[in-house]
């Protein structure tokens, strides 16, 4: 049996596999049979928006109203066990997200009481056809809809708790569905024999491991047992490729990171405050040091950066350059034409109307290149006088004052997706920044109508033009008022090994994200594109 | 010594003492220690208290001392009962009473000084002693227990000295506070024969110099007869003869006595190997028992010593004995 | 009982205890014998050397003890010379010892027999686990203990039959000489009169030798043939025990004897030794009982004396005032 | 007898107390005291021998040894010689202060159940018994978990409150076996104060035991310090030798041949750990010089050896 | 037969105690399970969405409840539901990390005792001479260094370095657990490096207290008679001498139980293996209440239990304890 050709892929860290495939399930089973065993709608090619790659579905279509969405479903498709796919199914899963709130499916259900979420119902045309109704006009809800991974409705109609259900056969389309070898440190997932994608496929199973930490799974990769990784690196050339012929890294650029400040309070609520705390801070050792190298700089000032490169307007953007640029000086002649002085002589500025500033930067224990650029800035801030802090803590209790809005300050990743819009819309939707309930995205607190406005225009048109004209309102609002502060680009995580495979996703061949974590649709492209290496 | 019999200092009338052997709640044990014990103390005059080990001798001293109450009877000092003492009257009576304990390698804090040593009583019971006079009044307890030169000794620590000389800081410290109680707890069975002497003449000239009353406890019948004037002799908690201390040992009339002074290693004899008796352990006297605690090892017992335990007979001269086969 | 053949002799023994900073010598030159079926006694006061002649007699000299000089002779071999071979069969074979408290002599976790039975299997072998059984049953009915209490743990026991019961084991292989280093001070007199007496019983039995050590001078007149008295690691007197109150020739045995009182005729006053002995560690020149002896003189202060013998008392004694 | 080389005792130690007189002529002790007050004094004095700041960047990343790193810096570029002096600061702080205050608690408890007996003994055993047994290091990771970054005053707090067991066992049972010397009861008899017989007759007869629980206590909290640091429960904006090696080992210090940046602190924990350990040694062989192996004893084996004989016991 | 009575019922109250201790500890720590399962969302979830899993994951009813609720849970043995794997019992992974925590721990354990022991009565035996002087500071000494360096250096130079020894886990993943040679051997090399870095600072602290307690001995009279008796130094050694200081020995080995598991937490995250350890600290990490509760009651209760084995132990090895 082991002529088997086996990817081990590494999704998500664990101290323990368990036996537990539910494709709803976030604390691990979903890594591992979402886009593998489980298929969804419509695979977007984020990078290559040309080249989708239709899946249950084979075409859709935008109402003109922008108030519904058409998906033409794919025939003769067989779940694992044999049951044919149709239109049925999709209806069911909707329903079933809408029976089933605690159960999170992915879809964005409308649900009257509480008058949240915009998908209103799900309407069978024919036994191949589907209509989504939406509750409000928007052209970007594909990209939502396209990722429903249906459920086989023979099967989970019985279910009656999804969330407690261990699904310890998998029943799918995907071209992996049958677990095997299960065991709390690996498990495959093999061959659906009923898949239409048999005959390209070359590998009999994906494998997961259990592993944890950075230096353990790298470790793995270098002695051949892991094939690919989105791990954190350090240092990679010299504790990650040296370790191995067949080790292979590439880290293009991911969503941006940024500095979220507290603008409901002093001293955040000054702009000129806000543009001296963007100059005071030294990015290029950020990126350099703090971070090994490993990020990239982001050029303008808008809250993202180069992972939507194409979304930017470079001329337009030109005049605010500066603010991403180091100048202490300028950060102190700022500050100090802004009257926040040290009035009191104890080595600190204080606000203008002369109560101390002091405030926290807060890390999640443990998020070490983040404590380490938290360091950085701390140190920056402190060299123009300002008194700034690095404060570590519980990852619960970093979560906790997030919500309440109980901070000064946060290092924060932004949400990513298939266009800006999906980085914007949290940071600026105002139902994020309810007292009590603030989201990451939002924690800076800062109305900014220009911004609504340009966001509810962009969703209302599928026109790329008019979409890229918001956009740079966008831009322009937010770096102008330096909501948040940005810092860098994190890299997109992917370390892969030629030891057994070829067809990797490369800096020269990036056909598709090169993902290994469920969030990218792609990465079950990646794995059917990979072909084993005879030797 | 023929003295009208003064009224005594230490009176112990009639006292029991049970201490908790342990066991579960409901079936603990009582362990009767003292059993009718009633005794006196006269200024002047020493009494021994002799027995085998585990006999009740250091409880005795002890509950005079004021370390346990008694379980029945009571222990009167001046005719006041003492376990009404409370604050004061109780710290006086603690300056009154004083104790020397067997041991004197334990009863001295190794970590302390003699200074030290001599120095707390006198603060706590010597209010009159201002400055200075603390100082000398310790130099003059020393050289009275015939430490010289004194001024050495103060800054000493007990293990610097020999066992002889800790039992003389004991026994100052015990006088520093001018008591008029002495409780000597076997003061010499620690001690070597060349400096056990030395000790016992010590207090006997102490007791006569400072009009002491003295409870001289020890389990060695000779020096009991060379230092007390009585004795007392205790067998399992019970007091089995006492009398003038020659009596005792010249004519022993308990057969426990008799056992006792026969025990005695008496270099004018050779030993003989014609033995009959083999010695038993002594009774663990309990709530429940009953008779004479004897009776186990008692030659001369018969069926009534199993059943009840006589009275003092009177034999003349302040002997008196406790027995039914006179 | 004894005859006048020696059966050990011990000649110019010295012991020293070596410290970090200083050697005390416990034990200076001393010359003694013990003759066959003897009881030898040692007296003297607390740490004059009596234990340590009695651990270097049965080769058990403690560290940081060192017998530095001198012999134990055994038919004339020197004890001190002999080798493991020799020295296993010497131990117990020859000499036994009895402890000075029985609660620590005996294992407290391990049950008597076996503390009987593991010398009998180490030194006779052959008798076997039945036949070394056996022998744990007569030494208990020996000393006159129940052997149906052969098993129990030494905490079973009370302070005297504990005594006994190292007694039954010192007897185990029937030595010639048994050495019992201060076997009764632990206990109450009438016990201690009780075992006493039976020692002597069973020695008149089997003619062991013993060397008895105390410092109660009474018991040991009583129990002895003859004593030596030692002071400060030296051997002051040597004396049949009669003679050792009656017609002492040193001034300190002189003394010891009136240090106990005596339980007839009237209270008189006593006088004890005044002083202590002096520091091994750093011994006054001349005789080392000067500084507290009465009728010490000035050569006493300068030279020591030698021990020499006095046939008229059949005594030997170490002291000026003698010649 | 040259042999067994015998000194004098030095003169001078006459006039100090015998205990002191024997902690310093104990080569271990005095050793583990010199490196101990060594260690501290670098760490107390940790400005004079630096001019950089521990929390802040002083050069390039992982710069080797050299003249103006001495001991290199860290792949932030920290200088390591000055975050071990300034490490040391906090570390040996938890450390003796969680070892100090653990001895301290100890020793009230310890002391009250064997002094005062009875129902108290009873309850304060109960407790001394449930401390011993609760798991140690995993409760002191949820405690410190309870505070949202365990810093070096959390960690030291915890490791103090749930470190006392030991100590507070060996000084109740010192107390018991104390409480019935006659002294005790001389002075009770005496009529001292309760207060002062605790303090006056029986903690000086403990000290060697309180010594030796905060000696040890001291090494644990020093360890458990770093444990919790190193699996990343302490707070990383700290500079102690835990939270050094935590990032080092986060950074791959070893794997990057970085050795210098986990090498130092963690040969400052085991230098503090072994002079500690030493100062145990040496009030061990105070409180029973049993203990003490001493060269002596060798030096007799080899004495009798060379004359063909051989110790006869031990 | 009181003695052990006396020990049931403190054992009984220690329990309660620890319990109740593991219930309320978790409790006060901030945050709670269900903020961990949205984070992981990071961001997908509409309010709804986020409102019924609060609802669904969190925890219901007011303290009281909640303790009543969880002390019936432990009286039947339930520890509830994982919430960092849910929704796994937290008994099966509880059971899986305590039996790879007890392999480690107890072959660790086992060494360290026996090697500690051994080398402490030689040590004793030959007190003063080369191996005493020697090794006796040396072995302590490591008992003084911090357990995560050495595990750290012991897996960067023999497992990363030169491959000796494996990356990390339990066993090979092809492996399934069974009770062939292939399987115990295969586990057995797994612990090897583990098991030496706890070893390693571990064994000097049975050592040194073995050999202070048998120097004690040493010089006891029953000894001195042993050896007067003439019999052979191995009889002495072991039966009279060792006999006797392995009783505070074992009652020590009880109580580092408790400091061993703990201990164990720093190896088993550098050599990744699947122990309590790990799953412990995860689980504060993301406040899976059932989780840090069972795995606290479980290291008490073996603490517990490695008392009473030791409260028993002694009994059958000390007949003075035997009475009364
Ligand atoms: N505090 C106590 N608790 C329980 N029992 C006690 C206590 N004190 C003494 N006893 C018991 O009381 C009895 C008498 O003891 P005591 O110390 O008075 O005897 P003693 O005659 O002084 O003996 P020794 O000659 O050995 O000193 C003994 O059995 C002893 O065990
Ligand atoms: N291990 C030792 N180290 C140093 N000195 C010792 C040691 N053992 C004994 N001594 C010293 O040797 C001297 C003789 O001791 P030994 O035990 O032989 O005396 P002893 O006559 O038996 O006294 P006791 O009647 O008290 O048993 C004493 O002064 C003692 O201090
Ligand atoms: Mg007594
Ligand atoms: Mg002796």
């Amino acid at each position: 049996q082991d002529n088997r050709v086996v990817l081990t892929l590494h999704p998500i860290d664990s101290d323990a596999l368990i036996e537990n495939f539910n494709p709803n399930n976030p604390t691990g089973p979903q890594q591992f049979v979402r886009d593998f065993a489980y298929e969804p709608l419509w695979i977007d090619n984020i990078w290559n928006p040309d080249n989708d790659f239709p899946a249950l579905a084979t075409a859709y279509e935008i109402a003109d109203d922008l108030m519904s969405i058409t998906y033409n479903l794919r025939e003769g498709v067989k779940w694992s066990d044999g049951e044919d796919f149709n239109a049925d199914d999709v209806i069911f899963t909707f329903e079933y997200a809408k029976a089933n709130q605690d159960y999170p499916m992915g879809i964005d259900v409308y649900v009257e009481d509480t008058d949240t979420g915009s998908v209103v119902s799900a309407e069978k045309i024919d036994d191949y056809t589907v209509k989504f109704n939406l509750k409000e006009p928007d052209a970007l809800a594909r990209f939502a809809l396209g990722g429903i991974y249906p459920l086989p409705e023979h099967i989970w109609a019985d279910i009656e708790d999804p969330k407690n259900y261990a699904n310890a056969k998998p029943v799918g389309t995907g071209p992996w569905t049958e677990v095997q070898n299960f065991s709390r440190s690996s498990v495959e997932l093999c061959r659906n024999e009923t898949s239409r994608y048999n005959e390209e496929n070359a590998i009999d199973c994906l494998r997961f491991l259990q592993l944890n930490g950075n230096e353990q799974i790298i470790a793995a990769m270098s002695a051949g047992e892991v094939d690919w990784l989105g791990t954190g690196l350090t240092d990679p050339e010299i504790t990650f490729t040296p370790q191995s012929e067949f080790n292979n890294y590439w880290l293009p650029p991911g969503g941006d990171v940024n500095l979220q400040i507290n603008t409901t309070k002093a001293p955040f609520n000054d702009l000129e405050f806000r543009k001296a705390l963007s100059v005071a801070i030294d990015r290029d050792t950020i990126v350099e040091i703090s971070t090994f190298g490993l990020t990239t700089h982001t050029r303008f000032p808008i809250g993202t950066g180069e992972a939507y490169a194409t979304w930017i307007n470079d001329e337009a953007l030109e005049p605010y350059a500066w603010l991403m640029a180091y100048d202490p000086d300028k950060a102190m002649e700022l500050l100090d034409a802004a009257g926040f002085v040290d009035a009191d002589n104890d080595g600190w500025r204080n606000n203008p109307d002369g109560t101390p500033i002091s405030f926290e930067i807060n890390i999640p224990n443990g998020w070490t290149d983040w404590i380490n650029s938290g360091q950085t800035i701390s140190e920056n801030l402190q060299d123009v006088g300002l008194n700034a802090v690095v404060r570590t803590m519980d990852q619960g209790a970093w979560n906790d004052k997030a919500r309440t809005g109980d901070f000064d300050s946060y290092i924060m990743w932004t949400n990513g997706g298939p266009t800006p819009y999906n980085t914007y819309n949290p940071m600026f939707n105002p139902r994020n920044m309810e007292q009590g309930r603030v989201d990451y995205q939002a924690m800076h607190q800062m109305r900014l109508p220009e911004v609504e406005d340009a966001l509810a225009a962009f969703r209302s048109t599928a026109d790329r033009d008019a979409q890229m004209e918001q956009m740079t309102n966008i831009h322009l609002a937010v770096a102008e008022n330096l909501p948040v502060i940005g810092l860098f680009a994190n890299p997109t995580w992917y370390e892969y090994s030629t030891r057994n495979f070829e067809g990797w996703v490369t800096e020269e061949n990036p056909y598709v994200r090169p993902v290994v974590f469920e969030g990218t649709r792609e990465r079950v492209i990646h794995a059917l594109s990979l072909k084993p290496i005879s030797r | 010594m023929t003295r009208v019999a003064d009224a005594p200092v230490i009176e112990m009338d009639d006292v029991d003492k049970e201490f908790i052997l342990g066991g579960a709640f409901l079936n603990q044990t009582y362990l009767k220690a003292l059993s009718g014990i009633s005794l006196r103390l006269v200024r002047g005059r020493a009494l021994a208290l002799v027995g085998e080990s585990g006999s009740g001798k250091s409880t005795c001293a002890r509950m005079v001392a004021g370390a346990y109450e008694p379980s029945s009877g009571a222990i009167r000092f001046h005719g006041e009962d003492i376990s009404q003492f409370k604050g004061d009257r109780l710290q006086r009576y603690r300056s009154e009473v004083q104790m020397v304990f067997q041991d004197p390698f334990g009863s001295l804090n190794p970590t302390q000084s003699i200074g030290y040593h001599l120095e707390r009583p006198l603060r706590l019971h010597r209010p009159d002693l201002k400055g200075k006079a603390v100082q000398e009044e310790m130099l003059t307890l020393l050289e009275g227990v015939g430490l010289r030169p004194a001024a050495d000794y103060l800054k000493r620590r007990p293990h610097e000295l020999s066992g002889g000389q800790r039992q003389r800081v004991a026994i100052a410290r015990a006088l520093s506070v001018q008591p008029e109680v002495l409780l000597a707890d076997e003061p010499t069975s620690m001690l070597d024969v060349s400096v056990r002497l030395g000790i016992l003449n010590l207090l006997e000239d102490l007791k006569q110099q400072r009009n002491l009353a003295a409870l001289y406890i020890t389990h060695d019948i000779a020096t009991a007869r060379y230092f007390a004037e009585d004795t007392a002799v205790m067998y399992a908690g019970h007091l089995v003869e006492q009398g003038p201390s020659e009596q005792i040992t010249d004519n022993p009339r308990h057969p426990y006595t008799q056992l006792l002074i026969e025990a005695v290693p008496n270099p004018n004899r050779k030993i003989a190997t014609t033995r009959t008796k083999r010695a038993a352990d002594i009774p663990l006297w309990t709530r429940g028992s009953r008779g004479c605690p004897f009776v186990s090892r008692c030659p001369k017992a018969t069926s009534i010593c199993s059943e009840s335990m006589p009275g003092p007979t009177d034999i003349g001269s302040g002997h008196y004995v406790r027995c039914h086969n006179l | 009982m004894s005859s006048d053949r020696a059966m050990i002799e011990v000649r110019n023994l010295t012991v020293d205890y070596i410290g970090d900073n200083s050697v005390a010598r416990a034990v200076n030159g001393i010359d003694f014998e013990i003759r066959e079926g003897e009881a030898f006694g040692l007296a003297g006061e607390s740490g004059c050397g009596k234990s340590t002649v009695a651990f270097a007699l049965a080769r058990l000299t403690r560290l940081p003890g060192l017998v530095s000089g001198g012999q134990v002779r055994l038919n004339g071999d020197d004890v001190l010379k002999f080798d493991k071979a020799r020295l296993k069969a010497y131990r117990w074979n020859e000499v036994s010892f009895v402890f000075q408290s029985a609660m620590n002599a005996l294992n407290p976790v391990i049950p008597v027999s076996e503390q009987i039975t593991d010398v009998i299997h180490t030194h006779q072998p052959e008798l076997g686990n039945d036949g070394a059984r056996a022998r744990a049953v007569e030494l208990f009915e020996l000393v006159g203990i129940p052997p149906r209490r052969l098993d129990d743990y030494p905490h079973q026991f009370s302070g005297g039959m504990r005594q006994r019961i190292c007694i039954a084991i010192a007897l185990a292989l029937s030595p010639k000489l048994i050495i019992m280093d201060e076997p009764t001070t632990a206990l109450d007199v009438v016990v201690q009169r009780d075992i006493i007496e039976q020692i002597v019983e069973i020695k008149a039995r089997l003619g062991f030798s013993v060397l008895f050590i105390t410092h109660d001078l009474g018991l040991m007149i009583e129990f002895c043939d003859r004593i030596g008295v030692m002071y400060s690691g030296e051997l002051v007197e040597v004396a049949p025990a009669e003679a050792i109150l009656t017609n002492p020739l040193h001034p300190y045995t002189r003394a010891l004897g009136n240090s106990f009182p005596p339980l007839t005729g009237p209270r008189t006053r006593l006088e004890g030794i005044a002083g202590t002995p002096p520091d091994l560690r750093s011994l006054p020149q001349g005789c080392r009982f000067a500084p507290r002896c009465p009728h010490a003189m000035e050569v006493c202060r300068t030279t020591a004396p030698e021990l020499r013998y006095y046939p008229q008392n059949r005594s030997e004694a170490a002291c000026h005032l003698l010649n | 007898m040259r042999e067994l080389r015998i000194k004098k005792k030095p003169g001078w130690t006459s006039r100090l107390s015998p205990s002191l007189a024997a902690f310093v002529t104990n080569p271990k002790g005095m050793s583990g005291v010199i490196i101990l007050l060594a260690i501290i004094l670098f760490s107390i004095l940790a400005p004079m021998f630096s001019e950089y700041n521990p929390h802040r960047r002083a050069g390039k990343p992982h710069v080797a040894p050299s003249y103006e790193h001495v001991m290199g810096t860290t792949r932030m570029g920290k200088d390591v010689y000055t975050q071990v002096a300034y490490g040391g600061r906090i570390s040996l702080g938890v450390g003796f202060g969680a070892g100090i205050a653990a001895a301290v608690i100890g020793l009230a408890i310890g002391i009250s159940a064997g002094y005062f007996g009875g129902r108290v003994d009873d309850i304060l055993t109960f407790f001394v018994n449930v401390v011993l047994v609760l798991p140690g290091l995993p409760l002191i990771i949820v405690i410190a978990s309870l505070v949202d970054s365990a810093g070096p005053l959390v960690i030291g707090i915890v490791l103090a409150l749930t470190g006392w067991g030991w100590p507070a066992r060996t000084i109740r049972t010192q107390t018991l076996s104390l409480r019935t010397r006659e002294f005790v009861l001389s002075a009770e008899l005496m009529g001292e104060k309760k207060w002062r017989i605790i303090f006056k007759e029986i903690f000086p007869n403990m000290l060697s035991f309180f010594m030796s629980g905060l000696v040890l206590g001291t090494i644990a909290a020093i360890l458990a310090e770093a444990a919790l640091s190193f699996i990343g429960l302490g707070d990383p904006n700290a500079v102690t030798w835990g939270t050094m090696l935590y990032w080092a080992q986060n950074n791959m210090a070893l794997q990057t041949g970085a050795w210098w940046e986990i090498w130092p602190p963690a040969l400052a924990i085991m230098l503090t750990g072994a002079a500690l350990v030493m100062i145990n040694f040496a009030v061990d062989e105070i409180t029973n010089p049993q203990l003490k192996a001493g060269r002596k004893i060798g030096l007799i084996r080899k004495f009798l050896k060379r004359r063909g004989r051989s110790a006869d016991v031990f | 037969m009181l003695y052990i009575l006396r020990r049931v019922a403190f054992y009984l109250a220690a329990f309660f105690v620890a319990v109740t201790l593991n219930f309320f500890i978790p409790r006060i720590m901030p945050g709670d399970p269900s903020a961990r399962i949205i984070a992981s969302f990071q961001g997908r979830l509409n309010e709804a969405q986020v409102e019924a899993i609060r609802a669904s994951y969190g925890t219901t009813g007011s303290l009281w409840e909640q303790y009543i609720g969880y002390v019936g849970q432990v009286l039947r043995m339930d520890f509830g539901i994982s919430t960092v794997q849910f929704p796994e019992p937290t008994s099966s992974l509880l059971f899986y990390g305590a039996t790879w925590t007890l392999v480690l721990v107890g072959i660790a354990i086992t060494f360290a005792f026996l090697i500690g022991t051994m080398m402490g009565i030689h040590a004793a035996w030959n007190r003063g001479g080369f191996f005493d002087s020697v090794f006796t500071p040396i072995n302590v000494m490591l008992n003084a260094f911090t357990p995560a360096v050495v595990a750290l250096l012991l897996f960067y130079a023999f497992s990363l370095q030169l491959q000796w020894f494996p990356l990390g886990r339990a066993h090979a993943t092809g492996l399934s657990p069974s009770w062939d040679p292939q399987f115990i051997g295969n586990v057995l090399y797994h612990a090897t490096l583990p098991v030496l870095s706890i070893l390693i600072v571990s064994f000097g602290g049975w050592h040194l207290g073995m050999r202070n307690v048998m120097i004690n001995l040493l010089n006891e009279d029953f000894v001195i008679l042993a050896r007067a008796k003439g019999l052979s130094d191995r009889r002495v050694r072991y039966r009279y001498v060792a006999r006797n200081a392995i009783l505070p020995q074992i009652t020590s080995l009880a109580l580092s139980v408790g400091f061993l598991l703990g201990g164990a937490l720093v190896t088993e995250q550098v050599f990744n293996y699947p122990g309590l350890g790990k799953f412990t600290v995860t689980a504060i990490e993301s406040r899976d209440y059932s989780f840090i509760q069972a795995q606290l009651l479980l290291l008490t209760m073996s603490v517990l239990v490695a008392n009473f084995l030791s409260d028993i132990a002694n009994v059958i090895l000390d007949p003075r304890l035997r009475k009364g």
